[in-house]
């Protein structure tokens, strides 16, 4: 591999990276840092996705589609958290994924009822649709630079909120002993409910800044589900910083085996992972 | 005939194939119902199960039909997994299993059998020509790309076999893993291989990636883009102007300028409020072919061997044009060479006429 | 033979990054004994402990048992020696009874845990062997109630009771009475008091009424360093004991009142 | 006003089926500190946990200030300025002892902040070398004096401490008992649940001994000295 | 008695009965004698994972990969062409899928929690890609198992692997094995030790056992029996195909399992009947049974605390 291409590829795979991340990072705060194991997190990709694709036909322009997707995941973050999620807190943990599961069914078929199985695409919004030229034929879009920097700007917040703020300490205090927090003074249900429908957002989010440089296919949720959790896994439970250098890390892994050794880079992921959890059990940014 | 002719539907309607599963079965209703008048009081009754294209699931599901059901007619599947499962219930049985999509070289292959039909193509028919309209370009090298699983490596042994043998050569041949649609690292490496053109088989979510990276990655334009007919199937839509110019060969073209294909895309577009796909086509020959075997034998279809023998003479009037079934009961059919202008499949030639697939390994 | 050597750790340290939870400990278990450890909160008491029973890895230093060095070893290879391990924060079988809870505790003795067939209720020494630990900590009204609605007192004396259904030979016992009322307290006192006629024990206590009473001999930290090792009332007179750990005098707490 | 803080009438707790507290009362006024006694598993911390609202009880009223707070969820008991320190301490595993307090940390409903992060420093100077720790990393006592400076930093009326001082060296111990009383002065409230009665009868002015969930005796220091055998033989025997 | 609790005294024997007498109502190669040998087999399946997730504690993502080695296993080792010996090629399988699971599980049974859940399904998806990418064993389409194993044992044949009435006893047979197994193994001495590994790891450390070892041997135990019930399906189409052991099985697998009532063993025959029943009925109702399916599970979740067993229990306990 030359060095010119060595590098288009690494830029290749710290934009999938980072892509990833910002799948990834409802999970991390749902699942990571609140310790609510939500797999229908690939369907709020979805719903994301879905959603703006809808939108953007009905009101023809991308950044209204993208404001109003993701008020309504919000919203639904809310209903599913009061009538769904809250009533599990007191029990196991399986009950969460039995639970989750049922949403996926239900999320999987609304979607076909509402819009159909045909598969779609949203173009690029027009103020981001030019072409930086990269090598002697072929070029780097600007909005896949602009959702690159949307990711970035989305860990720093979360790693800010998380670990910083006293926000996030409650959060993390919640994860640990819930009934706890709550005889120091605290709302936990209110503060859970208005944090796991943020997380909520931001897979819609993931999925809404996606759309334009994916395809909107049924099943789309689950797909990227896998990846999410190696992700966060990679990167140690509740560490918002692990996430992230863990999306970095498998968007590189996987591009490189991509292109050097194809047939395998399915595996290679789970190889790595299992690699690492072999040297440090509890992920790379464990505490 | 007083009891209905029962057809037994094995389709994905939900996960990734749903899209194809549906179009098939609407497609096959519609034949079946355009052809009640002439079926001289023959009714049909449909039992419809949804396969999840899971794999699994086939061998039972397959099993409700013959059994439980008493299918005299089973259409499926669109997964060649979900094939394979079918075939090992079916094979060798009364009922007639029918291929709407499927196109595992092994269904008409190797495990080829006097009750089992197809309608729609081998995985080898779209992608053979291929190779010589590469080379009638002027094409040298070529890059291939394509998932690895059944499907693709066919896809692309197909293109190969056809374009080395008139002198091309293919600089690189990628299989990844399916379903991955990374393809942004694939494209660079194409950029940087620099070939004279790029051959795909991508179909689906997969196939709008592949496009829209293509073009996003500037490479639209200056490196052609060749594919098996299923990457701008479906798709072109949700392509948008990223397809345009990408070049394939398929059995069908939206645009083709043969008589049954009008009627029926409008009958299609009245029936159910939309046009139909390729999908659509192969579950409406599939009903064609059903309708066309029971009007032969005038509603009696209780001697199935007197069926198999009826339907293997067929010729289909089908919107692809009229084709017949080969040995191992694969369509022996034309294959249209498209090109992606303004958004439509553009019919530039045909590709390859009457093209028949090799079934190697059937001993039919 | 009352005064062997049974537990001996020579230069014990531990570290976490830059605490020093330990340093430099060489002290002496001797058998039939009760080997009280005091000191300040965060002394390093409980750290001590946990290398002892082989669940923290010491970060320099050995262990010995009966001469023969034991650091670095799977801790449950430490309990197969005999070395039987209470714990500061209580850690029972919250889902269990009291009685299956110590029968945990005790079957490992009468083997057979590997037997994939053999039910686990006929064996009668392995019953008896834990109601016994039951009726010693004064649970026997408690036997077949689930440990988690047991009050956080009686479960301090069931923690106690699974390490004593293990039946060692060195008990290292973390603060055992924390949590207990006076009542139940006495009774352990009382207990410990016969018990060490049979065994090694390391109490960790900070009722110094217990301690002193009970102590043969008497270690005090001071973070993570070796004060002084001695009998109690050697200890008990030391000036850097009275300033780091008792405050002025014993009856401290009563002069406040 | 009455200048009653807080009134528990016929409480009745029930964990399942088993009938722990049985038409429990008593009241705690302004100021004052009380301590609550009584046997390993006579329904002290189910007390304190029927009053905060964590175990619901099946009847009876707790009133706060005057106000009827039974119906309240636990956090909006709390914001009435009640700080509760649990037995086990209740640490939070992924929390450092800095994030300890500053997430605890906010003024009392009055607007005081009599108690903040630097104070509960410098009363126990131990956590200060700490601070980067999780809370669990901490020993046995140095949790529970961050359990305590968690409570103090809500800038409470009433505290409610379970098993104030399990664990505690002797000086330090001695150094809670300082702090309990000094809150006692600045005119919090405490309710302390501990085994040692000598400390508690020179810090607290009324005593309640727990018998089997029922009050068995309500008095002040004086009465407690008057009737020292009646609640030595409850609390032993 | 092996059998605690008065609901499964109660349950088991007259869920027998039925299974027993079902056929006498069923003509011999109808489709309902299949689908319910299929449901019993994989009952079989949920079961092996319901004693691993719910008795051992060790929540897995990757059981299907045992699942689908149980046929692949066969397919490698047994001839082509000729019918081999059921017994022992039961075993051979068997022994392999041990030792393949005892090898797994040391690598594995390093984490705990949720890395153990992550890292046994990464193990079973690159098995998967292994199968679906390789061209010797069927690849992506799957392989066919032409010659159904012949069942003699000393020349003396009375099972019939092709007659479907015979399969399905032999699928009876096999769930209610499983069943006694591993609640024999529960209630023993060994299971002692594994239940209290699960409810708290570190003290039962402390109190001398290696965890490890109860966990690995329970782990070869699951996956074994995991292995068999695999073995069975691949033989009862004479189909396998590398979806068998995707993480969406092991998913389906444990979603039958904590909706039977985890960790009570006969819970996996509830969850699974029911399960299947559902969907069965969703089906040939509306052409959305996905989304009855999805509600069903939702409302069985919010309304069952433990499980389908639970509110078993609850009717028929005291
Ligand atoms: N896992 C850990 N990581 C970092 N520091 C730790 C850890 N465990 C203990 N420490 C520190 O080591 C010191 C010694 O702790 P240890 O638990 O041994 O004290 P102790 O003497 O038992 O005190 P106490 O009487 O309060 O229980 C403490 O200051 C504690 O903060
Ligand atoms: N979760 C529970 N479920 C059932 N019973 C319980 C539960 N918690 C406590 N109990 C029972 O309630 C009674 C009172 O318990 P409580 O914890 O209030 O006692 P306590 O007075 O605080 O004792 P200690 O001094 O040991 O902490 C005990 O007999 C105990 O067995
Ligand atoms: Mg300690
Ligand atoms: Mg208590």
């Amino acid at each position: 591999m030359s060095t010119e291409l060595f590098f288009v590829q690494l830029i290749n795979g710290i934009q999938y990276g980072l892509l990833l991340f910002l799948i990834a990072s409802g999970l991390t705060l749902v699942f990571g840092v609140m310790g609510i194991l939500n797999l229908a997190h690939g369907s709020m990709y979805m719903v994301g996705a879905y959603l703006v694709w809808y939108l953007v036909n009905v009101t023809g322009s991308f950044t209204v589609a993208a404001a109003l997707s993701a008020v309504i995941a919000l919203g639904l973050g809310i209903l599913i958290e009061r009538l769904l999620i809250q009533r599990l807190y007191n029990r196991n943990h399986l009950d969460q994924v039995l639970l989750t599961i049922g949403m996926i069914f239900v999320f999987n078929s609304l979607q076909s009822i509402l819009w159909g199985n045909d598969p779609y695409g949203v173009s690029v919004p027009d103020a981001l649709s030019a072409a930086i030229p990269f090598t002697e034929n072929s070029s780097y879009p600007v909005y896949r630079i602009f959702a690159a920097v949307v990711c970035v700007a989305i860990a720093g917040a979360l790693y800010f909120v998380v670990s910083k703020t006293r926000l996030g300490m409650l959060i993390r205090a919640g994860e640990s002993n819930r009934e706890m927090v709550e005889a120091l003074g605290v709302n936990i249900r209110t503060l859970y409910t208005v944090v796991f429908a943020i997380g909520v957002m931001l897979a819609a989010i993931s999925g809404i800044i996606a759309a334009p440089m994916r395809s909107i296919v049924p099943g789309m949720g689950e797909s990227v589900l896998i990846t999410c959790f190696v992700v966060v896994v990679i990167g140690g439970m509740g560490s918002i910083k692990g996430a992230f250098v863990g999306a970095l890390l498998v968007g590189v892994i996987s591009t490189f085996a991509a292109v050097l050794m194809p047939s395998l880079s399915n595996m290679v992921i789970y190889i790595f992972m299992i690699l690492v959890l072999l040297v440090k059990p509890q992920g790379l940014f464990a505490k | 005939a007083t009891d209905p002719v029962k057809i037994g539907l094995m389709l994905p309607f939900s996960g990734i194939y749903a899209q194809l599963g549906e179009a098939g079965r609407d497609g096959l209703k519609l034949a079946l119902k355009q052809n009640a008048a002439e079926l001289d009081g023959v009714t049909f009754e449909y039992i419809a199960l949804d396969t999840e294209a899971k794999p699994a699931r086939a061998p039972e599901l397959a099993s409700s039909l013959l059994n439980q059901h008493n299918a005299d007619f089973i259409v499926g599947p669109v997964h060649s997994g979900v094939a394979m499962g079918m075939i090992k219930m079916l094979r060798g049985k009364d009922t007639i299993m029918i291929i709407p999509n499927a196109g595992s070289a092994a269904a008409t292959g190797p495990l080829c059998a006097p009750n089992i039909f197809r309608t729609s193509f081998s995985s080898w028919q779209p992608s053979y020509p291929m190779g010589q309209v590469a080379l009638d370009k002027g094409y040298k090298k070529v890059y291939a790309i394509s998932w690895n699983y059944g499907m693709g490596r066919e896809s692309l042994d197909a293109f190969e076999e056809s374009f080395t043998a008139g002198g091309g050569e293919i600089v690189e041949k990628v299989l990844l893993p399916f379903p991955s649609t990374n393809f942004q690292s694939h494209v660079s490496d194409i950029a940087a291989t620099n070939p004279d053109a790029v051959f795909t088989f991508f179909a689906g979510g997969g196939a709008i990636k592949f496009v829209k990276d293509y073009d996003a990655m500037g490479l639209r334009g200056k490196i052609p883009l060749l594919g098996s007919g299923f990457l701008t199937e479906g798709t072109l839509e949700a392509q948008g102007p990223a397809a345009e110019g990408v070049m394939t060969t398929l059995h069908y073209a939206e645009q083709l300028d043969v008589p049954a294909n009008q009627a029926f895309r409008e009958a299609f577009n009245t029936e159910y409020g939309h046009y139909p796909d390729i999908y659509a086509v192969q579950g409406y020959d599939a009903g064609l072919a059903i309708a066309n075997t029971i009007e032969k034998l005038n509603g009696d279809i209780t001697d199935k061997q007197a069926v198999i023998s009826t339907m293997e003479k067929l010729t289909i009037d089908s919107p692809r044009g009229e084709f017949t079934f080969s040995k191992a009961h694969n369509p022996i059919q034309n294959i249209y060479l498209r090109e992606v202008k303004d958004g439509v499949n553009v019919v530039q030639s045909i590709a390859a006429k009457s093209l028949e697939d090799p079934a190697r390994g059937c001993k039919l | 033979m009352a005064n062997d050597i049974i537990l001996e750790t020579e230069s014990l340290s531990k570290h976490w990054g830059g605490i020093k939870a330990l340093n430099d400990i060489s002290l002496r278990f001797h058998d039939r004994q009760l080997h009280g450890v005091v000191g300040p909160n965060g002394a390093g008491k409980s750290t001590l402990l946990n290398m002892l029973c082989g669940t923290l890895k010491p970060s320099r230093g050995c262990i010995f048992h009966k001469g023969e060095q034991i650091d670095g070893m799977k801790p449950w290879k430490f309990v197969r020696r005999g070395i039987g391990r209470s714990f500061q924060k209580t850690n029972i079988y919250t889902v269990a009874t009291c009685l299956e809870n110590c029968a945990v505790a005790a079957q490992r003795r009468f083997a057979g845990s590997f037997n994939l067939l053999a039910s686990r209720h006929t064996n009668q020494r392995v019953t008896e062997a834990a109601e016994k630990a039951l009726h010693q900590v004064g649970l026997e009204r408690r036997i077949h109630t689930v440990a988690a609605e047991i009050s956080y007192g009686e479960q301090r004396q069931l923690e106690l009771a699974m390490v004593l259904a293990t039946d060692p030979c060195i008990l290292l016992l973390d603060e055992p009475m924390a949590g207990m009322g006076h009542e139940e307290s006495q009774r352990i006192i009382a207990l410990l008091d016969q018990l060490k006629r049979d065994y090694c024990i390391v109490l960790v206590e900070h009722d110094m009424d217990a301690i002193f009473e009970l102590s043969d001999q008497l270690t005090v930290l001071d973070n993570g360093t070796h004060l002084i090792t001695g009998t109690v009332d050697e200890v008990r007179n030391d000036p850097r004991v009275k300033e780091a750990y008792l405050g002025k005098d014993d009856d401290a707490e009563e002069e406040a009142a | 006003m009455s200048n009653q803080l807080l009134e528990v009438h016929n409480l009745n707790t029930l964990y399942g089926r088993s009938h722990i507290l049985h038409d429990l009362s008593f009241r705690l006024a302004k100021g004052e500190s009380m301590s609550l006694m009584g046997r390993n598993g006579m329904g002290k911390t189910t007390t304190l946990k029927s009053i905060l609202g964590i175990v619901p009880p099946r009847s009876g009223h707790v009133y706060f200030d005057g106000e009827d707070i039974s119906h309240l969820p636990t956090w909006k008991r709390m914001r009435r300025d009640i700080a509760y320190v649990p037995e086990g301490r209740g640490m939070f595993h992924n929390l450092t002892v800095k994030e300890h307090l500053q997430m605890a940390a906010r003024p009392g409903s009055n607007g005081e902040t009599k108690w903040d992060y630097d104070r509960v420093l410098a009363t126990f100077p131990r956590l200060s070398e700490r601070l980067c720790n999780l809370g669990t990393e901490l020993s046995g006592g140095e949790q529970q004096m961050l359990a305590i400076g968690r409570a103090l930093v809500t800038n409470p009326r009433l505290m409610i401490l379970d098993e104030a001082t399990e664990g505690l060296a002797p000086l330090i111990r001695q150094d809670i008992w300082n702090v309990i009383a000094s809150i006692r002065e600045s005119g919090i409230s405490s309710l302390v649940v501990d085994k040692n009665i000598k400390a508690l009868k020179g810090l607290c002015d009324r005593h309640v001994v727990i018998v089997k969930g029922k009050v068995h005796f309500d008095g002040s220091s004086s009465e407690l000295d008057q009737n020292l055998e009646k609640v030595e033989t409850a609390l032993s025997v | 008695m092996i059998f605690e609790k008065r609901t499964e005294r109660l349950f088991l024997p007259v869920f027998l009965l039925i299974v027993l007498c079902l056929p006498l109502f069923l003509e011999a190669n109808s489709f309902f004698v299949s689908k319910v040998t299929t449901v019993l087999i994989l009952a079989t399946f949920v079961m092996s994972l319901d004693f691993l997730v719910g008795r051992v504690g060790l929540v897995t993502l990757g059981h299907a990969l045992f699942y689908g080695l149980g046929g692949y296993l066969f397919v490698i080792i047994a001839p082509e062409y000729e019918a081999v010996n059921f017994w022992l090629y039961t075993f051979y399988v068997c022994a392999l899928a041990a030792l393949i699971a005892l090898v797994v599980g040391v690598v594995v049974l390093r984490t705990s929690g949720i890395y153990f859940i992550m890292i046994t399904l990464a193990i079973s998806q690159m098995a998967y890609y292994f199968f679906f990418d390789s061209l010797n064993f069927g690849g992506s389409d799957g392989v066919f198992i032409f010659m159904k194993p012949e069942t003699s044992i000393f020349g003396l044949s009375f099972l019939n692997l092709d007659d479907p009435m015979h399969f399905y006893y032999l699928a009876v047979l096999s769930l209610f094995n499983t069943l006694l197994f591993l609640k024999l193994i529960l209630r023993s001495r060994f299971g002692r030790i594994v239940e209290a590994s699960r409810q708290n790891p570190e003290r039962t450390e402390a109190l001398g056992y290696n965890i490890f070892a109860f966990r690995l041997i329970s782990y070869v135990i699951a996956s074994t029996l995991g292995a068999y019930a695999g073995f069975l399906f691949a033989l009862q189409y004479g189909f396998v195909n590398p979806s068998f052991l995707t993480w969406e099985m092991s998913g389906t697998a444990l979603v039958m399992s904590i909706l039977g009532g985890m960790g009570t063993i006969y819970g996996a025959i509830l969850g699974t009947f029911a399960y299947e029943g559902l969907q069965y009925l969703f089906e040939h109702l509306t052409e959305e049974w996905l989304l009855f399916m999805g509600g069903a599970i939702i409302l069985m979740v919010i309304v069952l605390r433990k499980g389908l067993a639970g509110y078993l229990e609850k009717l028929l306990e005291k």
